[in-house]
């Protein structure tokens, strides 16, 4: 632990001495596999500093993001926490996007005393590794439950299809929530099917499902493969539709999927519908697509956005950068209105989003279906 | 003596070293193998992830001293060692490569669908046992180790077999017996490394061992000098630290990575200390080798 | 069902002959596993799209553009990356080839940003029905150009002297040039070739599969390396075979039920095939004379 | 007819010809002998364009030949039987046959070549569907000289043609290069075989690490007593 | 006259429809050198690859000192006491000339991978006199004073010498050696002679193949020939050089 204090202060010359800004650090994947979700948290996590920093800053300074990339690897990303705390002296960490990574950079966020706030670990076993690891994303375990019985009771379906990507750990744990609340609604699950992340070809999976007479399918993983997936069921000539969490949530989604995806659903965090959405998360969508060619921002970006907030907001509370003072104040977050939801962190530092909108497809947009209320 | 480390060096550097040295020990285990034995393996980090997964469970569901797992991880890293190798080490050059990316495959699939590794949601909360003294005497111990293989009876069998497998085998060489040891004691370093891996990383997920990392381990050995101690430990060093190094160029990382790898590779195609070998740079007489091919050329 | 799969599996079984004809064909000649090869795959996917959308081209248009693009890419590739290494270990082009693959890759994502992008819609969504079987029309576009360029490639081969200039070359670099073979045209050809067929492969597949993104030549990659290999890599019809038969036996897989193992079914085919043929399905066995 | 003027060669730092120069002309049978390593090889690989000397000039009909690739070389008239014969191990003997007529395109005298090449090397014949990697090594000598033959060259350059044939064929093989040389094609000659080789050569140079010791008619050379005594085991 | 060493009984094998070697019979005996000829393809080398159990043969038997060797592993038959050389030379090129000679006494030792770990006072003892021997196997085919040079960079005569220096430190009974003068001068070809004598001398059997009759008929006690994959005759050097199925299928006239 602790046993480099003197050393700390040695090496970071201007880091320490300077103490004109606030640093944050990004940790997640520019390149490899999981680019597209590094990529878009940092989107997010730009916009808020530039917002942050246009209105003043914080504690009179201003924050500055230093990023670096893991690739995808994990070894890496202990690598990249490692730098960001030791040699760039940020006070808080944003990321990783995915569990994984988040898993293995928190113990040594952690052990050093530094906020790490992934805006995209929905996994379980995350903030219970300590008391300096947050996330802000909507849980699957919230999520799902409201989903499913809303399936069951407005919807009216008994039978579904439940496809799962074997490879990506939001979408194995979102299956074993779905799947939990299948049993407690008493609906039955009359296929079952597995993909990978980076499949491109679900010909054989869509074909196996055909004849299963299903309500609708199930889907678990991400935007991409879900874009696809409908695609060839659509190909094949089916009908269902598709229910799943926001990992579904992106402008890719509904670019690639077309006509393929009107009808499906998901549940998100916050509104994106133009009618119902909050006044903040409009302002957030606007902007964003502003400034990328009129894309609709996904997930990881209004939560990467949100992250930053959620740590300047505390930074604020705690009139103090020293992650040791601020993290007390973002415990002590309470229906804080962020782009993407509104958020409580429970006692044992949970993120509870509510509500929880289920989106539909509609006409190639987003459009809120209904608004489902959690305790 | 750790804390003498933290004195001088940064954790993060203290984190990059550690690693280099893991790599280190998992790369000299391919070089006895791919280097030494002339046996293509493509699946080095499957053997790594054995290792990892091993040491991990044993100290997770049974809390054994980490001496133990580290051990564990070794010998059930070269038990699946010469579980693939009976069968396949008959296979030829690059046939035998492919069946061990095969196999590396199968590994990460399986070890994506089994209860126990925890699947795609991973492994976590290992211990974090791994220190920089710890992996530093390991290298000393491996290189050493590599270093009396390689200069004894046995090594010299081993080169035999890299040479001509008819001329060894005419010469009284078992050839399967000889190979399969090689690739024993190669994926034994393989799995200890794998469990050095686990506990400084804490956190094991099968994604992190596929092909892509067998191939870095491949371009370790060979961008340093096939068959040479000093060039498997000088490519690894090179190519472990480039991407930290490569950091200031931000985005173009992993691009100038990649082109560097071209670049060394067109430098120096017998590998940075290609022929290199350590006995020779401590022997007070050079043997000067010279090259096979001529100063020409055709075209 | 089960036909309405086999269907399914020699669809994608097709796309994967495609690539792995680049890789049977260069292994064959320089004995490298060219492992830039997915990304070429990759890049000519992308072009073909760039074709349709920005310069309004039609499909075959845009898959002549992507080809020709790859043909140039493939054939600079190799003067620059591997023609040095030609006379240095085997290994040392391999590793040239991952490097080169790491570039591309990275540089792909830098260009187009990490997200797959939608292929565009080039033609309607149409459905036959053959029996008890369906077949959508992309299937069948599918089917048809890959049979056109496979059977072009075999009589390229098989008639033309540059298929026995290619085996001869892949032997012995200086006894064939003694026979009067320009062996560096022999072998960009091999790469023209090659890298034309992986373009093909990667703009049916953007067609078939809606998406092309900058990570899609991995997979497809390794799988078609799979499929030279299982078929006897160097040999042509073999790439073909085992091609198909990967993708059949995916396809099937999945419709038994091992779809969570759907990434080791090949490679469980694969490493059962060497264990009984060592050279795979159509290699030639290796004679051993002393 | 082709003139090599001060050729240096070296490998990496074995300097392997230290200014070799010889003629051969017209119509000729000239030998190069000498010991092992003394070059040989090196000076017909150079010829061929396989390796690239750092200075020195050959020219072959008045053309200067040293920049070009081996494959124009080749198609120039110039052919090689290789040392260590060098068949395709994994072709057949009728393709390797066929290999060696790559830079031809007369289908039906292709043929015609093939057939004479058989009733030239009966054995060959008998084997022509094998791989000629699992030929005995007698019989990819044989092989490695028909394919040459193939490309009907003007200047035919051969590396130790008799090396591992039997006694018998051996005599054949020189009167098959007598033959192939009154039909017009010019030859020189690497042997191991000395007393042969002179028997047959118009002229002889005799080569020793790397440099031209002794030259002269044939006839005088293989009574020289220096040259008995080193190569002729007299 | 003294005991067999080898002894083959109707040996055949064939490739496909090739019968390479046909109904071989013939026996060594210890201490002589025997020379096997025939034209190009007659099955010489073939026979050499059945002995040393590269080929097992398609019917007969071959004893080595009495044990049925057939369908034994090319490494135990080493082990038995045969080693040979081979047609086309295959020294393991990227070693040095001592080390290849080792190699050589690879079945006469022990060390194994722990022994290399560990290096016990044993095993050191074990290497000094593996490079004593092998060293000692050098001198008897003049090559000592190259013993740190790389195989590779031998010229071709000293490579075939080699070969036969790593066969000899194996401590076989019986040698075989394939076109041992093959692309060597005269000169060489001489003190190649005298060198395999002083093996017979040190009481090894030699069985050789090679085209050069005067080479053949200086050295060997008897001769076999073969051809078709058949033995045609065999005899003293004298018998075998005027038997006119001999002249008519190899030697093409009388040799002197
Ligand atoms: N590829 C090579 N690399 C290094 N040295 C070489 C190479 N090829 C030949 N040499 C060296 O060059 C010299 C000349 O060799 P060359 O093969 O031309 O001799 P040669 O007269 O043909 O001999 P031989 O009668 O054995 O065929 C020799 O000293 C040889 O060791
Ligand atoms: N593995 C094999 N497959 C097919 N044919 C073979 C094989 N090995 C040898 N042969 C054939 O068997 C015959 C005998 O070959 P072998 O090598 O024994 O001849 P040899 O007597 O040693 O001739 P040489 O004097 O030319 O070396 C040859 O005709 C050869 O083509
Ligand atoms: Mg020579
Ligand atoms: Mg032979």
């Amino acid at each position: 632990g602790g046993g480099g204090d003197e050393k700390k202060q040695a090496e970071g010359e201007k880091a320490a001495t300077g103490g004109d800004t606030i640093k944050i650090g990004f940790l997640g994947a520019k390149t490899g596999g999981h680019a597209a979700y590094g990529v878009e948290t940092l989107k997010g996590i730009k916009m808020a500093v530039e917002d942050i920093n246009t209105a003043g800053g914080l504690l009179g300074k201003k924050i500055e993001i230093v990023e670096e990339d893991h690739g995808s690897k994990v070894s890496e990303g202990t690598t990249v926490t490692q730098k960001l705390i030791t040699r760039d002296k940020v006070v808080a960490i944003i990321g990783d996007p995915t569990t994984g990574i988040t898993k293995a950079a928190a113990p040594i966020a952690q052990q050093n005393k530094v906020v790490l706030l992934s805006a995209g670990a929905v996994g379980p076993g995350v903030v219970e590794i300590g008391d300096y690891i947050y996330r802000d994303v909507l849980l699957n375990s919230v999520g799902a439950p409201a989903v499913t019985k809303y399936l069951n009771e407005k919807l009216g379906w008994k039978k579904v299809v439940v496809v799962t990507s074997m490879n990506n750990d939001f979408s194995v744990g979102l299956t074993d929530l779905f799947k939990e609340a299948l049993i407690e609604n008493k609906m039955e699950i009359v296929g079952e099917q597995s993909i990978q992340d980076g499949d491109q070809n679900f010909a054989a999976q869509v074909t196996a499902i055909k004849d299963k007479n299903a309500d609708g399918i199930i889907f678990t993983g991400y935007y991409t493969e879900g874009a696809l997936f409908m695609k060839e069921v659509r190909k094949q000539g089916l009908k269902s539709v598709l229910v799943g969490g926001d990992g579904l949530m992106s402008d890719v989604f509904l670019k690639m999927g077309a006509e393929a995806v009107e009808g499906s659903m998901f549940f998100c965090g916050f509104a994106v519908d133009e009618t119902k959405s909050s006044d903040k998360t409009k302002k957030f969508i606007e902007a964003y697509k502003a400034g990328n060619n009129g894309v609709q921002p996904d997930y990881f970006s209004v939560q990467g956005y949100d992250a930053v907030m959620l740590i300047a907001d505390a930074i604020k509370a705690a009139n103090s950068d020293d992650p040791e003072k601020f993290r007390v104040e973002l415990a002590k977050t309470k229906n804080w209105e962020g782009v993407s939801g509104t958020i409580t962190f429970d006692e044992s530092r949970e993120p509870i989003k509510s509500p929880v909108y289920l989106l539909e497809v509609k006409e190639g947009k987003l459009a809120v279906k209904d608004t489902i209320e959690v305790k | 003596m750790d804390s003498i480390f933290s004195m001088f060096l940064n954790d993060y550097y203290i984190q990059v070293l550690t690693m280099l040295g893991i790599y280190l020990i998992a790369a000299l285990g391919l070089n006895l193998i791919t280097g030494v034995t002339g046996q293509l393996s493509f699946g080095h980090a499957a053997f790594l992830s054995i290792g990892a997964y091993t040491s991990a469970i044993i100290s997770l569901k049974l809390q054994l001293p980490f001496v133990v797992a580290l051990l564990a991880a070794g010998l059930m890293t070269a038990i699946w060692g010469i579980l693939l190798g009976y069968p396949t080490l008959r296979l030829t050059g690059d046939y035998l490569g492919i069946a061990t990316l095969g196999f590396g495959e199968i590994v990460r699939v399986v070890f994506l669908n089994m209860k126990i590794t925890g699947g795609a949601l991973g492994l976590a909360g290992i211990p974090r046992s791994t220190s920089l003294t710890m992996v530093i005497i390991l290298v000393f111990i491996t290189i050493l180790a590599m270093f009396r293989l390689e200069n004894s009876r046995f090594g010299r069998s081993l080169i035999a077999i890299r040479e001509d497998e008819i001329a060894a085998e005419a010469m009284g060489i078992n050839i399967t017996k000889t190979k399969i040891t090689a690739f024993a004691l190669g994926t034994f370093f393989a799995g200890v490394g794998g469990g050095l891996y686990a506990h400084l990383i804490q956190y094991l997920n099968p994604q992190d061992f596929g092909f892509v990392k067998s191939f870095d381990f491949l371009a370790f050995i060979v961008l340093g000098g096939l068959g040479s101690i000093p060039g498997a430990i000088l490519g690894t060093t090179v190519l472990t630290l480039a991407p930290e190094f490569l950091r200031f160029v931000a985005d173009y990382r992993m691009m100038i990575y990649g082109l560097l790898m071209v670049f060394m590779m067109i430098v120096r195609p017998r590998g940075l200390l290609g022929g290199v070998k350590l006995s020779r740079l401590f022997a007070k007489k050079k043997v000067q080798t010279t090259g096979t091919s001529a100063s020409g050329g055709a075209n | 069902m089960l036909s309405q799969q086999i269907l399914n599996g020699i669809t994608l079984g097709a796309t994967y002959a495609l690539i792995a004809l680049g890789y049977t064909m260069v292994y064959g000649i320089i004995q490298l596993i060219n492992f830039a090869h997915g990304e070429i795959y990759m890049v000519g996917a992308f072009v073909g799209v760039f074709m349709i959308t920005v310069f309004q081209q039609g499909l075959v248009v845009s898959l002549a553009a992507a080809m020709l693009a790859c043909v140039i890419m493939g054939v600079t590739i190799e003067r620059f990356a591997y023609r040095p290494l030609r006379r240095s270990t085997r290994l040392a082009p391999l590793i040239s080839a991952i490097g080169l693959s790491i570039f591309l890759q990275t540089l792909m994502t830098k260009i187009k940003g990490p997200q797959p992008i939608p292929f565009p819609h080039v033609m309607e969504d149409a459905l036959y029905k053959l029996g008890p079987i369906e077949i959508s029309k992309v299937q069948i576009i599918i089917l048809v150009v890959a049979s056109l360029l496979m059977a072009g490639l075999h009589f390229i081969v098989k008639y033309v002297k540059i298929g026995k200039a290619m085996r001869a070359a892949s032997e012995d670099y200086d006894t064939s040039a003694l026979m009067g073979i320009n062996v560096n045209r022999v072998i960009s050809f091999t790469f023209a070739i090659g890298s034309s067929l992986a373009a093909a492969g990667g703009v049916l597949v953007g067609l078939y599969f809606n998406s092309v993104s900058p990570f899609m030549g991995v997979t497809a990659g390794l799988k078609a390396f799979c499929a030279a290999v299982l078929g006897g890599i160097g040999s042509i019809p073999g790439a073909m075979l085992g091609g198909l038969f990967i993708g059949v036996a995916e396809t099937l897989g999945i419709a038994g039920g091992f779809d969570t193992y759907k990434d080791a079914i090949a490679f469980t085919l694969l490493i059962i095939v060497l264990l009984f043929r060592p050279t795979g399905l159509l290699g030639r066995p290796i004679q051993k004379k002393v | 007819m082709l003139e090599i003027n001060d050729i240096h060669v070296s490998y990496g730092a074995i300097r392997a010809l230290k200014g070799v120069s010889c003629q051969v002309d017209q119509g000729e049978i000239v030998a190069l002998i000498g010991a092992n390593g003394a070059g040989k090889t090196t000076t017909l690989r150079t010829i061929s364009g396989l390796i690239r000397p750092y200075t020195g000039t050959i020219s072959y009909k008045g053309q200067d030949i040293i920049k070009l690739p081996p494959h124009q070389i080749v198609n120039l008239g110039l052919s090689q039987v290789p040392e260590g014969r060098r068949v395709f191990t994994r072709m057949t003997v009728l393709e390797n046959l066929e290999m060696g007529a790559y830079s031809r395109n007369d289908k039906a005298n292709i043929k015609l070549d093939i057939k004479k090449v058989f009733e030239r090397f009966p054995r060959l014949e008998e084997r022509k569907g094998q791989l000629s990697g699992t030929l005995s090594g007698g019989e990819q000598q044989m092989l490695a000289m028909g394919r040459a033959l193939m490309s009907r060259p003007t200047l035919l350059l051969l590396d130790e043609p008799s090396m591992g044939l039997a006694p018998m064929l051996v005599q054949e093989i020189f009167s098959i290069i007598q033959e192939i040389n009154q039909s017009g094609t010019t030859i020189l000659l690497v042997e191991q075989n000395a007393h042969m080789a002179l028997s047959i050569a118009n002229r002889a140079y005799v080569l020793e690490t790397g440099e031209v010791v002794l030259s002269g008619a044939a006839q005088d050379l293989a009574n020289d007593p220096q040259v008995q005594k080193a190569y002729l085991g007299e | 006259m003294s005991k067999t060493i080898l002894e083959m009984d109707n040996v055949t094998i064939r490739f496909g429809g090739l019968t390479a070697v046909d109904s071989v019979d013939m026996k060594i005996e210890e201490g002589t050198i025997r020379a096997l000829i025939g034209p190009n393809g007659a099955g010489k080398s073939t026979i050499f690859n059945l002995i040393t159990g590269i080929y097992p043969p398609s019917s007969g038997e071959i004893r080595f000192r009495g044990t049925l060797i057939n369908g034994y592993k090319p490494h135990l038959i080493t082990e038995l006491g045969i080693a040979r050389t081979f047609q086309n030379i295959r020294l393991f090129s990227e070693m040095t000339v001592l080390d290849n000679v080792k190699i050589g006494r690879h079945c006469r030792t022990k060390a194994g991978f722990l022994g290399a770990l560990l290096r016990g006072p044993g095993v050191k003892a074990e290497e000094r006199a593996i490079t004593e021997e092998s060293m000692e196997a050098l001198k008897i085919l003049e090559l000592d004073h190259k013993a740190d040079e790389l195989a590779k960079n031998l010229p071709y005569g000293e490579q075939r010498r080699l070969e036969i220096a790593r066969a000899m430190a194996s401590n076989p009974k019986l040698i075989l050696l394939d076109e041992p003068a093959a692309g060597m001068n005269p000169q060489e070809k001489q003190t190649l002679m005298s060198m395999i004598r002083k093996i017979q001398d040190k009481g090894l059997t030699i069985f050789l193949v090679e085209h050069d009759m005067k080479f053949v008929m200086n050295l060997s006690d008897r001769i076999m020939v073969l051809d078709y994959g058949r033995k045609i005759a065999a005899g003293s050097p004298a018998e075998i050089k005027s038997n006119p199925a001999v002249i008519a299928a190899y030697l093409g006239k009388e040799v002197g």
